[in-house]
């Protein structure tokens, strides 16, 4: 089991990578496409069956899908890819890096030097996620209904010519 | 009851005038005016009037307003406050008179501003409870804002925007002072309370009560425009119409002073106490810097404003020796100022509307042309020079007499600087009446309704000048009474 | 072994990387992406957090995160298109109609 | 009779009120003006024969009008106190002022403010009447300050040439000077004594106060700047000079007969308070020698007929200032009324000559005007001899006599410089007469006198001749109706005339004045001379010693370079740069509103990344 997520943690990492310096972004969306199904392997190791066949179903398959066809619908050619490149000098990536780094040293300070316990993952059923979910937390529910209305009016009303 | 009334009428009298502007302008002044009448038929009986077991109230009124907090609705009125809510009574009718050809546009909003403004600073002037006053401080400023910015002369915008600023600024610190004193009061008690009569039990002392006094001081110093905080006031009363320049400087600039007497002294003694030398001189610096400017200007509203930063200085010091005599003084100095000031504002209003210009270089003869104007100009310019026999005398002669017997040196250094005094007001006879007359300039003298109004406030003048007793004798009990214990 | 410091600690690099991404693209389709990759580590750090504490309540979390970047998605697709017709470029920096005149 | 007393200064007043608020035309102004005035002249006089039939008790009469201001720690009543010195300054000011006034509704015929000019003019004789009967210092202040004020508006009467209005400033300005030293002595003496009523007062401080301490002579001194500055003595007189750009009969009425003679009554009414104050009473008479030297030789070189007169003004209150030094009290108030009489007729007269030539004031302009204006002749040349003090026929003779026989008795070397001040006076005024009445006629001259001017001048002129013989020197009879009158006020007149050379020197001086300037002026020695541009001596002279220069040295222009410096605000320069350092930073921050989400992303992680720093290591 933990070797199964060092593997998928690994392959993570370096498709994520992969999907942000890609010009082309067709490219960087099959790179991403990989790295969300490994992250579906990883919530598989975790002991989180019902999570990962959502991020394969709703990540990897929906939203991908959905990416893909804009940029279809923005027929991007060969001369979007290479002034992509263009906009892709060294220098544009020094002060991102620097954030991140802060960040990142900030994030890991609180991470690893919190005290933790080594708990085995156990596993959590689909079961008793959906009985959590419609008995505790019916409000967020209805408020991720409401929010997933707006954003299809939403979308709806700004994609009328 | 009536005191309430006596805020209440203004407030409504502007909330009718609104309105009436677009259609019927002249109902609008007619509305303003007699609301105005109506408050001054309250407020006169009123001086006869007393609160039982509380000599020197004239008049009370108390009802809860915020009880959570320990805010009332108290109001009070004394001898100080019933003079000084007359005047406003008196100069806001003057106001209203001057505007009638002066203000063609928007008159409906502007007599509403005009009347909350002025129910604001009776507010001010009734107020007995700090957080009331605070609130009343708020109101009288923000409508005299709007004022300033609508209609007022080429830089209005930056003018207003200064006198905001400052104004805002000194009411922070008001709040601030209020708020410490309150909580100390409810540390020391366990009752948290905003009452006047309360607070002065309070009596902080140390740093604290340095540190409260010094808000409110700055405060009040900033509206009475003291020497090194006076620099809104030059270009708000120059930018300013005619009725907000008589209102900015006849009664509003008072209420820094009604500020420093009532709450000031009594409220924080001691450390009012320890500011009192750096107060007195810069009472004197005020004089002088005031004088000296005045001489420079060549802007006729703009000298006029310097003069009351002069006076102010005046005023500033009859407070902080902390003596009856001298606060006698101020009070009476307060009402002479604001006749005295008022008429040369209007006048200088006058002139702007026939000439145009406010610059002295283009002035210069008018009094062969316009003989009246001239004269009630000279006269009025004489009173503020303090003319012994007119008004502001008396109110300077008391202010130093009560200062000489406590700080000789700033009674003379103040007395000095009524040479300044004679040099501005003669520069300013000389350049804008007297001198070769402009032969193309036909321009009409005064009319009737202004000479009316010219005649009712140098009549007051005179009287001041040559039988304030009557004046002393309604301030006389209140004074006495500032520091007394509450009952 | 899988302690929920390594979830974790994968989710901080993707969120970084995903942050990296959006401060350092300007093309917004990669802007959007960079998005989901963070939305999707702040998942996985809930997903985490689940784990170490025995509870369903991060797996829910996770719901309502997909829920969120769907919406966000679709919505932020449409901009993109509309922006595309307006225009004529992918160019984030060229969508800059909020600046000071 | 004394009763009316209150209308002596309010009748002027209401004629003020009415020419002020009504302006009506010359006729009614005129018949108010003057009218006024004469009425109450009348009643002064009845008070003034009633006073002589029928003395008050204690020889004064007190008037309460009002209470004025009454506070605890100070108060002062209005109320009017007539006693022999103030019955003597109230008849000259209603008398002399009634026909100054009379001559003026001549005089200024066909001006422009004929109504104006009446006002001031009536106002100026409540304010002096006020002056000379307050019981009151501070009401007293408050003539004091009227005068001043209407001195400076009848200065500037004529305000279309903008130099009188300057010349009205600079009178006003220089005695508002000595005023403030004034103000600061009553601040002293009410804060003392608690009043500043003048009998109670100087009752307190006669008591109260050592002679010779500090406070009588500071009280004393501070007082005296006042006078001072009003009597334009030196080093406050230069105001005077400038003052001639008024109406001639204004400087007939205010800058010779009644004003300027404010400071003497001033220091005769707080006597007792300056016989406290030796140092200070020194001081007069050294200073007071020292100006009338100072004006008789400016008065040498004048060629303008008003400034000769000016500066003579000066020199004759001069010798009144002599003798308040010497403390011979009613020696100076008999000065006081001997000079009123014939400086208003030198005035009047030269008023006169003046409205016939256009207003030319150049004596060398003038000439030969003794047969063509033989009314303002005799009247300029009776005036001329009562000034220079002619023996017998003149007033100013008496007067002078006393004022020098005072003089002697304090010190012969003060007495000398009086003596050689009479010759000086006696050399410019003939100067003058010699100049302007004899010699080659330069001008044109039409017009006869109406009778508005000539009874003033007769009757001045009769005065000037016959009033010296109310108070005479031991070898002429000794009368002394004046000083008698006077006593119980002031108490004084010690002996007078312990020396032979006293009178002797006295009679010689004008005699030796009058030839000096028949010599240079008549003889023709200096006529050509004199007229041309002055030398750097006559120079000197004609500005007076340059006072006017020093002191633009040393206030007028520190103080203009005080205003440029000052003029647009220094300290709102700290608003103005708190304005500055607002617009620079919204500047610098409005350029980070760049549109570009990518930078406001950064900012934001930024913000974000530095709240979670602070919130984990803080």
């Amino acid at each position: 089991m933990t070797a199964v997520f060092f593997v998928a943690a690994v392959i993570t990492l370096i498709t994520t990578a992969l999907a942000i310096t890609r010009a082309n972004p067709v490219h960087g969306l099959l790179n991403f496409v990989l790295s969300l199904l490994s992250m579906a392997v990883i919530f598989f190791t975790l002991g989180a069956p019902f999570a990962a066949a959502l991020e394969v179903m709703v990540y990897a398959g929906a939203v991908v899908v959905l990416f893909l066809f804009v940029v279809m619908m923005l027929s991007l050619d060969t001369r979007a890819a290479r002034r992509e490149r263009e906009w892709m000098v060294k220098t544009v990536w020094v002060l991102p890096i620097v954030l991140v780094a802060v960040l990142g040293g900030v994030l890991a300070r609180v991470m690893f030097f919190s005290p933790g316990d080594d708990s085995a993952p156990t596993v959590i059923t689909p079961q008793e996620v959906g009985a959590h979910l419609f008995s505790g937390g019916i409000g967020a529910v209805e408020l991720a209904s409401m929010l997933l209305l707006a954003g299809l009016i939403g979308a709806f009303h700004m994609g009328r010519k | 009851m009536s005191l309430v009334w006596l805020i209440v009428i203004p407030l409504l009298g502007g909330v009718f005038a609104w309105p009436l502007g677009r259609a019927y302008p002249l109902l609008t002044r007619i509305v303003c005016l007699a609301s105005l009448g109506l408050d001054l038929v309250i407020a006169l009986p009123l001086l006869h009037g007393a609160v039982p077991q509380q000599g020197n109230w004239l008049a009370a009124f108390n009802a809860p307003w915020i009880p959570a907090f320990g805010m009332s609705f108290r109001l009070g009125l004394d001898g100080m406050s019933w003079l000084l809510t007359v005047l406003t009574l008196l100069l806001g009718m003057f106001s209203i008179v001057v505007s009638w050809r002066e203000i063609e546009d928007g008159v409906g909003f502007f007599h509403a501003n005009l009347m909350w403004s002025l129910a604001g600073t009776i507010g001010v002037f009734l107020a007995l409870d700090l957080f009331l006053f605070f609130y009343f401080w708020e109101l009288m400023l923000v409508p005299m804002y709007f004022v300033i910015a609508i209609w007022g002369h080429e830089n209005r915008r930056r003018a207003a925007i200064k006198f905001f600023l400052f104004t805002q600024g000194s009411g922070l610190l008001i709040l601030i002072s209020i708020l410490a004193l309150a909580f100390l009061h409810e540390r020391q008690t366990g009752v948290l309370s905003f009452d006047y009569f309360a607070l002065l039990g309070t009596q902080p002392g140390g740093t604290f009560g340095f540190l409260v006094m010094l808000g409110l001081f700055i405060a009040f110093v900033v509206k009475l425009a003291g020497f090194p905080v006076h620099i809104w006031l030059p270009e708000t009363h120059t930018e300013a119409p005619t009725a907000g320049s008589v209102i900015l400087a006849s009664i509003l600039l008072k209420t820094g002073a009604y500020g420093l007497l009532r709450f000031v002294v009594p409220l924080v003694p001691v450390a009012a106490h320890e500011i009192a030398p750096v107060a007195l001189w810069l009472g004197v610096a005020s004089i002088f810097y005031g004088a000296v400017l005045a001489y420079g200007q060549s802007d006729f509203k703009k000298l006029i404003a310097y003069t009351s930063i002069s006076h102010m200085g005046f005023i500033l010091i009859g407070v902080f020796v902390i003596n009856n005599l001298a606060w006698q003084g101020v009070v009476f100095l307060l009402i002479a100022h604001g006749v005295s000031t008022g008429a040369l504002f209007i006048i200088v209003g006058s002139v702007q509307h026939r000439l145009h210009t406010r610059d002295l270089g283009k002035m210069g003869g008018m009094w062969t042309d316009m003989p009246k104007l001239s004269s009630f100009g000279t006269f009025f310019i004489l009173a503020a020079m303090g003319l012994p026999g007119l008004g502001n005398f008396v109110g300077e002669f008391l202010i130093l007499r009560g200062t000489y017997a406590v700080a000789p040196e700033v009674a003379i250094a103040a007395a000095v600087g009524l040479i300044p005094a004679a040099l501005y007001s003669l520069i300013a006879i000389q350049r804008a009446f007297h001198g070769p007359a402009d032969a193309s300039r036909v321009q009409p003298d005064f009319g009737v309704r202004e000479n009316a109004m010219m005649l009712a406030l140098a009549a007051a003048i005179i009287w001041l000048g040559v039988y304030p007793q009557p004046i002393l004798n309604v301030a006389a009990p209140a004074l006495q009474n500032l520091t007394a214990p509450p009952q | 072994m899988i302690s929920w410091q390594m979830p974790a600690g994968l989710a901080i690099a993707l969120f970084l990387m995903g942050l990296l991404g959006l401060l350092a693209r300007r093309s917004l389709v990669f802007v959007l992406m960079s998005i989901e990759i963070m939305l999707n580590a702040a998942g996985l750090l809930f997903i985490a957090a689940g784990m170490r504490w025995h509870t369903a309540d991060g797996q829910i979390m996770f719901i309502f995160v997909l829920n969120l970047a769907g919406a966000e998605l679709a919505l932020g697709l449409i901009f993109l298109l509309r922006l595309r017709a307006r225009l004529t470029t992918l160019d984030g920096d060229a969508a800059n109609l909020l600046r000071d005149a | 009779m004394v009763s009316l007393l209150w209308l002596v200064p309010t009748l002027p007043l209401l004629g003020a009120a009415l020419l002020g608020l009504l302006a009506p035309g010359p006729r009614v102004s005129a018949v108010i003006g003057a009218g006024s005035v004469g009425a109450s002249a009348i009643i002064a006089s009845a008070i003034g024969i009633s006073w002589l039939n029928h003395v008050p008790p204690g020889h004064v009469f007190v008037q309460n009008l009002w209470c004025w201001i009454s506070l605890p720690g100070f108060s002062a009543k209005i109320s009017l106190y007539l006693d022999p010195i103030s019955l003597l300054m109230m008849l000259v000011i209603t008398i002399v002022g009634f026909f100054i006034h009379l001559f003026s509704t001549e005089y200024m015929a066909g001006e422009d403010g004929y109504s104006r000019y009446f006002a001031y003019l009536n106002l100026f004789v409540a304010s002096m009447l006020l002056l000379v009967l307050a019981d009151d210092l501070l009401v007293m202040f408050v003539g004091w300050e009227g005068v001043g004020v209407c001195s400076y508006l009848l200065v500037g009467f004529w305000f279309q040439e903008s130099a009188n209005g300057y010349a009205a400033q600079k009178s006003f300005v220089v005695t508002r000077i000595a005023d403030i030293a004034m103000l600061a002595g009553l601040l002293l003496l009410a804060v003392k004594f608690g009043t500043l009523s003048i009998q109670p007062l100087l009752a307190y401080a006669a008591a109260a106060w050592p002679h010779g301490g500090v406070w009588p002579e500071t009280a004393a001194a501070l007082l005296l700047i006042g006078g001072l500055g009003k009597s334009a003595q030196a080093p406050l007189h230069t105001w005077l000079p400038d003052a001639m750009a008024g109406p001639t009969p204004v400087s007939a009425l205010i800058h010779a007969a009644t004003m300027v003679t404010a400071g003497v009554y001033l220091v005769v009414r707080t006597h007792v308070l300056f016989l406290l104050a030796p140092v200070v009473m020194e001081a007069i008479a050294i200073g007071a020698a020292a100006t009338l030297l100072i004006a008789a030789f400016a008065g040498l070189v004048q060629t303008d007929i008003k400034r000769v007169l000016a500066y003579s003004t000066m020199s004759q209150i001069g010798y009144m200032f002599l003798a308040l030094g010497a403390g011979a009290w009613s020696a100076a108030l008999f000065h006081f009324l001997t000079h009123a009489v014939f400086k208003a007729l030198l005035f009047l007269s030269a008023g006169a000559i003046t409205m016939r030539l256009h207003h030319e004031q150049n004596i060398f302009a003038m000439g030969g005007l003794r047969t063509k204006l033989p009314v303002a002749f005799w009247g300029f040349l009776i005036g001329s001899a009562s000034l220079a003090a002619l023996p017998l026929i003149s007033a100013g003779f008496f007067s002078k006599e006393m004022v020098l026989g005072a003089a002697w008795n304090l010190s012969p070397a003060l007495w000398a410089a009086g003596i050689l001040g009479a010759v000086l006076t006696a050399i410019y005024i003939f100067r003058a007469v010699f100049v302007v009445f004899l010699g080659p006629a330069h001008s044109e001259i039409s017009g006869a006198y109406g009778v508005r001017i000539v009874l003033p001048l007769a009757v001045l002129a009769a005065a000037a001749l016959t009033i010296g013989w109310l108070e005479t020197p031991w070898f002429l009879g000794g009368h002394a109706m004046l000083s008698e009158m006077l006593a119980p006020a002031v108490g004084d007149s010690g002996e007078r005339g312990v020396s032979a050379i006293v009178p002797l020197a006295g009679i010689a001086a004008p005699f030796l004045g009058i030839a000096i300037a028949y010599l240079l002026y008549r003889r023709g020695y200096w006529h050509a001379q004199a007229a041309r541009a002055p030398g750097f001596l006559a120079g000197a002279l004609r500005s007076a010693f340059g006072f006017d220069a020093l002191y633009d040295l040393l206030l007028v222009q520190p103080f203009l370079a005080c205003v440029r410096a000052l003029r647009h605000d220094p300290v709102d320069m700290f608003a103005v740069a708190l304005e500055k350092l607002a617009l620079t930073l919204h500047r610098r921050l409005r350029g980070s509103q760049n549109g570009r989400i990518r930078r406001y992303a950064a900012w934001l992680m930024a913000g974000s990344v530095a709240t979670i720093a602070i919130l984990v290591f803080g």
